[in-house]
């Protein structure tokens, strides 16, 4: 094990992939400026800085990507994803559909979200879910350093395009690395912490919040699972239905705003497939159905907190417990 | 350019007739498609868009395919899933159609990218209209492609309408290729209704762009002689401007000069229209008879 | 009442609000050409053709609705929206909040999308969950006549930006339009058919295939109740909710693709605030997690069914009975 | 623009003694908000972006209420809740501040159409840099402006970087000005860092929006001295380059010429600076000790 940041884990990623694989590159608005290490390696052929564009940016990852190419692009914030949206959904996620199989689309798109910075709702706004609902894309966010890496390494070799979400309240926080070739499949949820009682499902910074609740429930006897997704789409259902049948109660944990958020699915999907496991209603923590603030004690207030987690959680654990006794 | 008008007009009578979707028919510009495309080399890539049978059939798409694609038949060039809006023939060369407009514009760049990175000398094709160069990506795509030096043959087929909108009611200019110079690049405007001027131009922009590896932007002005999308009355349509144009129907065109050259006899050109009409019988059963895709494509091709 | 088409409707809708309040306009590529008589009466100002640039056709609203008017933009369809994504979601959506309350955006955005023209999935593709998951905005999705112009009023007259999905479908079906001033609020679902057994809910087209099922299932001797959603968002959760603790069971149709798709709001809110009273798993209906092909069988293949419907609730209803015996 | 200057430096050190968060400052553009500021009425509307700081004081702002934006706290011209990178104040007629880049662009046409449709003689002025002019929203404003007769006055900052991207790395062309004819109005280049040539030509081109109800396309020259978004040390900018406009500063410039002409004495200049520096004390310290927004506003202005 190492120890380094999730941004440093993704030059690593880079780095080791386009070693590689020569016809990996990646460009956007200032990666040949920020990391100047690739430039050095690779040229400023597979290194490009690009105009600000995002559109072009992510057009010209589809095309090259559909030609042989395997573009990593950088858009930088998610909001900014706006302006790339025909490229990354229309083109990228259905020409391989539309063209009967002629095309695939194997690409990377970037995106830094979250709170963090203090910067307000059109540089942090989780957009996951707009992605995980447009066939055709895969979604990733993970919530440690080993995973930043793993998994950039598999969404640079998958053949279908990847929307890469970066959290930047983690994105320069230390974490353990495993030495040498380090790939985690999409789609495979790590169960962070095991439990009986309740699962906790969640993925990015809340993660971290659901395992800060987990560790207060012990101390009250209660034993919570905390599933980190990882993979948002695929994601990976199996593990949490699984849990879920083991503990009867769910609590899902997301940053992003409640109404129409990736947490819905879960929670719909659960309500429909193991239902009869279920016994206590499915709870739902999340952002307020509202734009992200800058002032930094509303954007702080903005993420689900651990307190609150572990309040559904217990109120979970009774609920099911008056339910039984009825 | 025969088989072409002869295959959008069958394809137009076929709609009326309810064998067949609408589509947007290329009528009166196909000396723009012929032209360009005669230019380039078969290894060159070509991106199309909605207004794409032209292109296609220029690069020698078999209709039989071309038709049954429209119709929604397994035995499409994409299966049916594309339906007439879409179409990309990879073994032509024709890759990536978007009907969104600036679709075409937005992939080009990174298809050039590729063929650059690969040290290849093709370059890469992309056909577009004047409504295309209104959306943004227009000005994105030109840019990067000038800035990166990407081999991009950007052809702005001007029929001066998009869709319901006339050309006039978008731009103050009234050309599109003088737009060229803001991005530090070359451009031309030629009569897109006149085959051998397309050539000539094409050809030359071509080998500028092989050589140079820089964008160049072709201008081809020409009209859309039927409406938008099949059926379409075209009541919308200044009469007299419609009247000018079909004086200038660059096929009509091209009869005449080739009779009064010589190249072409009135037994010549009876018997190209023949053939035209017996390879349009058989392509038009052919894909009338093809069957339906199975309802297991709803989820195929999805992912990789 | 009256007899005319959605498309009719809307324009009477558009004529009677221009007629009403002069800061009413309306824009988009073919708008004064399709809807001439709308120029003849309003003139050229109020009625305008615009350059085709989906992206400043929606900032233009939204700057002149910050700044005393009201537009009606027409977008065409839904998947062109991609374009515009940054004016709807990070202007008109958050610019209001962002600036302390400064700023209001009364402007609606028009946008056909679903099954029902063979053209593909650049052209058909049903986002109105991208829009409920973007703060700030409101999503109406109608499914009758006398709902579309109703809705389009109440939405002319709100001070928020609205999102409004026409479904191409519906379109041209003529349908009943009540005579006079009829305005529709937008968050108040439509009951269209009372029932005690099972409870369908639904928006747009599939409305009418829950209808179908309704009245098969009714034949034997099972009673469903459809609810007509009408507006995404905000969206008639009291109303779903007072039915479910009636039926018990829930089955929620739309056409979007299911993943991350509104009914998993839907379900997720009644797996949380009506747990008690389900007595089946919630069973969700929708598109299958990819583009719609152009191909018309594949088409119509895409979107669900009255037969699948009526399947789901008598499942539903046969499950419960199961589980009440256990 | 002491004012400006002083504020932006103060703001800079503020950030690295962790008493208020980064700002992007437009140290080194004073002279173009300055300039195209006191061109314009009091009754026209300005819409800017992330680098505003420069048009909200030259527009009058209350720096002490600015201040507080920058540090999120109640008393702001937004709550606190817009923060650095996207200050409204509809009360000045800056409005509709974006921090999208190019967003600014996408909504001037809108607020000019409410001016014209309402008859009013104001103007729009729509400030943005010369990365928003690589944005497709660039060309797709420009051209709906142009058709349109909207009477926006689009001025871009051109300040040689676009965040941590060169400009040259950007385009070929070295004048935005120029693109102005593709969208057939007129546009003009001018001296960024000298403000008699910046009002001068703003205030021509004011009048000539004013006069025409149609848009007109101002760059302004000028360099950014500080980094993109503080903290920033500069280590990607060419030293040569920094320095040559490091030497251009426009404030020194102005003052070098005042005190020439006479109409500035020393004692002036350093009255001017006393008064600046009181005006900051007291507008940081109020900005500081403001309350922090109530938990309640996390969900307050999102629907109307
Ligand atoms: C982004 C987008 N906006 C609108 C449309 C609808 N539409 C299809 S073709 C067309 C006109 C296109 O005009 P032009 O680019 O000149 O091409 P032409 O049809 O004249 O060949 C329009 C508006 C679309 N397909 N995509
Ligand atoms: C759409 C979008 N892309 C990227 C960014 C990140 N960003 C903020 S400022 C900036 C540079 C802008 O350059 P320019 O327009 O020249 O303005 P300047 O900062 O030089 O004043 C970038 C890339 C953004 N805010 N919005
Ligand atoms: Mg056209
Ligand atoms: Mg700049």
């Amino acid at each position: 094990m190492k120890t380094m940041t999730p941004y440093d884990a993704i030059g690593e990623a880079l780095a080791e992939e386009m070693r590689r694989d020569a016809t990996v590159l990646a460009f956007g608005e200032g990666i040949a400026t920020k990391r100047h290490d690739l430039v050095a390696e690779f040229g400023a052929a597979r290194i490009r800085n690009t105009p600000l564009a995002e559109g072009i940016i992510a057009g010209t990852a589809a095309g090259a990507a559909a030609t042989g190419l395997r573009p990593v692009v950088d858009l930088l914030f998610a909001p900014f994803l706006t302006f790339a949206m025909d490229e990354l959904v229309n083109s990228a996620g259905k020409l391989r559909f539309l063209s009967g199989g002629q095309f695939s689309f194997p690409m990377v798109a970037l995106a830094m979200t979250g709170a963090g910075w203090g910067v307000g709702a059109q540089h942090n706004h989780n957009v996951e879910a707009w992605f995980a609902h447009s066939p055709g894309l895969k979604v990733v966010m993970p919530s440690t350093a080993a995973d930043f890496k793993g998994l950039l390494k598999s969404s640079i070799r998958d053949d279908n395009p990847v929307a890469f979400f970066l959290d930047v309240a983690l994105l320069h926080a230390p974490g353990e690395v495993p030495e040498g070739e380090h790939v985690v499949p999409l789609g495979k949820a790590a169960i962070r912490r095991t439990g009986s009682d309740v699962t906790l499902v969640s993925y990015a910074k809340t993660v971290l919040g659901c395992l800060a609740a987990a560790e207060t429930l012990a101390a009250e006897g209660i034993s919570a699972e905390v599933i980190d997704l990882r993979t948002i789409k695929p994601w990976d259902e199996e593990a949490v239905l699984a849990s879920v049948k083991k503990t009867g109660r769910l609590v899902v944990v997301h940053e992003a705003s409640r109404t129409a958020g990736f947490g819905a699915e879960i929670a719909a999907t659960v309500a429909e497939k193991a239902f009869e496991a279920l016994r206590a209603p499915i709870v739902r923590l999340a952002g307020p159905d509202a734009p992200a603030a800058s002032s930094w004690v509303l954007e702080q207030a903005f993420v689900p907190q651990a307190d609150a987690i572990a309040g559904a959680a217990r109120t979970a654990v009774a609920r099911a417990m008056v339910l039984a006794t009825a | 350019m025969q088989l072409i008008r002869s295959f959008e007009e069958r394809s137009a009578a076929s709609f009326a007739e309810g064998r067949s979707p609408g589509t947007c028919t290329c009528v009166g510009q196909e000396a723009s498609a012929v032209g360009v495309v005669a230019a380039l080399r078969e290894d060159d890539l070509i991106l199309t868009n909605h207004r794409s049978a032209g292109h296609l059939l220029a690069r020698g798409a078999d209709p039989g395919r071309l038709m049954a694609e429209v119709m929604g038949r397994a035995t499409g060039y994409c299966g049916g899933k594309s339906g007439t809006l879409h179409v990309s023939a990879k073994e032509l060369g024709v890759i990536l159609t978007s009907t969104i407009v600036g679709g075409e514009l937005s992939l080009a760049p990174g298809v050039a990218l590729s063929v650059s990175m690969k040290g290849g000398d093709e370059i890469v094709t992309c056909f577009f209209g004047d409504g295309a160069a209104c959306e943004g990506i227009f000005h994105e795509a030109l840019n990067l492609a000038a800035v990166w030096k990407l081999p991009v043959l950007f052809v702005c087929e001007n029929n001066e309408w998009q869709a319901f909108v006339h050309r006039r009611e978008t731009m103050l200019t009234d050309d599109i290729a003088s737009r060229a110079s803001a991005y530090g690049i070359e451009g031309r405007t030629v009569d897109g209704n006149d085959v051998e001027a397309v050539l000539a131009a094409a050809t030359e922009a071509a080998a500028k762009v092989r050589a140079t590896r820089m964008p160049f932007l072709l201008e081809t002005k020409t009209y859309r002689l039927r409406g938008h999308f099949e059926p379409d009355d075209q009541g919308y349509v200044d009469k007299a401007e419609l009247a000018s144009w079909k004086a200038r129907d660059p096929i009509a065109a091209l009869r005449a000069s080739l009779l009064e050259s010589g190249a072409l006899t009135a037994g010549g050109a009876a018997a190209i229209e023949r053939r035209v009409a017996e390879r349009l019988d058989a392509a038009f059963t052919f894909a009338a008879d093809s069957p339906w895709p199975s309802l297991d494509e709803l989820t195929t091709h999805v992912y990789a």
